[in-house]
């Protein structure tokens, strides 16, 4: 389940959400805002996202990492509003009987987080300038 | 022509200095609305990375638009 | 760097030490105790570690993983003495300017520690029965 | 005769009844000592994914032992 939030996430309130007395492994990643985007300086972050869409996305892209990768528990909360260095912009958690599937679906799921989900990201530069980012495939195709 | 409510997410808005607005158009898909909203606002973004839906579902840009539709606009995304 | 701890892991407090301006993602992995092995339902797990040796190889292990996929901070900490179902038995975090990394540092890490480490698990059975577990990989070779 | 002290862990502490004893052996490798303890404890863990540290360095099975050290042995390993 995604959810969209406008305060801190609190990973350690997130990860206890996914016990469960069958789960052997357990696999979080974290989006942290950083201080530099391809040579530019970054301030801060600004994220916007259009929420009805943003969810039933991202259900869509649980339901596919459980057919590849068969975990028991998984959540995802995104950031939005302005984030500052070492804010956590995304967190994704997965639980699962062995940690194979708890990397795999983790990693899959943010992954596609990051392409298809309808999220926008806007840098602010120590320079003054701002700019909407792309998403790293996209970048990368175009 | 067709009343078609358009909704511009992220870069679009911030171009189109408006969120939403209610357009008569002479469109047939999602793609010719596309087009003449980027004539509108002179925009040059590519539709290449863009997505559009069509009342609050994903859709193809050759779907069909309707009388009434909201169109939604959705620039190139980067979550995370 | 390795730490043994016979104390609960403090998931929040590690993940705040690898903090850095420069991390744009960040992979934890924790391994749960769980209530069931190869069939038998698990009442609890105790856990030894020979102290001097895990640390030095876990250093080990930590610069193979920096050579492999460059990260910039790494931790990790496994318990010992006797765990409880749903307790977590080894967290394992990394912090890297890129999501990548941070996966694939993360789990080349586990992955030795489970098979390379001085450690042993000795799991209680509902049945009254006991048995020291081989790592999976070595359980699988021979 | 070499004086050598041998540390026994987890399941070979458990066999032995005790973690560490004092012995005097005619063995010139780690693989000598491991035979040696297990003839003296009747235990029948192959070797296998066994391993060995001598004076807490990790060693392969034909290293030889001194005089004096100390030998560590480990069976099979589960972390995590």
């Amino acid at each position: 389940m995604l959810t969209i939030s406008s305060t801190p996430i609190q990973p350690d309130v997130l990860r206890r959400r996914l016990f469960d007395p069958a789960a052997g492994g357990f696999c979080a990643f974290e989006g942290w805002v950083r201080n530099e985007n391809e040579g530019h300086t970054v301030l801060r972050l600004e994220y916007e996202a259009y929420e009805p869409l943003a969810v039933s996305e991202a259900d869509k892209i649980f339901a596919e990492a459980m057919d590849r990768f068969p975990y028991l528990q998984a959540l995802c909360v995104h950031r939005i509003g302005l984030l500052e260095i070492g804010d956590c912009a995304v967190w994704v958690g997965v639980s699962s009987p062995h940690r194979d599937a708890a990397f795999r679906a983790c990693r899959y799921i943010i992954d596609e987080v990051k392409v298809r989900l309808p999220i926008w990201k806007k840098e602010h530069y120590v320079d003054g300038n701002s700019g909407w980012v792309n998403c790293e495939r996209c970048a990368r195709a175009s | 022509m067709k009343t078609i409510t358009v909704r511009y997410f992220a870069m679009f808005r911030e171009h189109a200095g408006l969120s939403t607005e209610t357009l008569s158009l002479a469109a047939e898909t999602a793609a010719d609305v596309f087009a003449a909203t980027r004539e509108r606002h002179g925009s040059t973004e590519p539709r290449g990375h863009c997505k559009v839906a069509i009342n609050d579902v994903m859709v193809s840009w050759d779907s069909k638009v309707e009388d009434g539709d909201t169109v939604l606009l959705f620039p190139p995304v980067a979550g995370g």
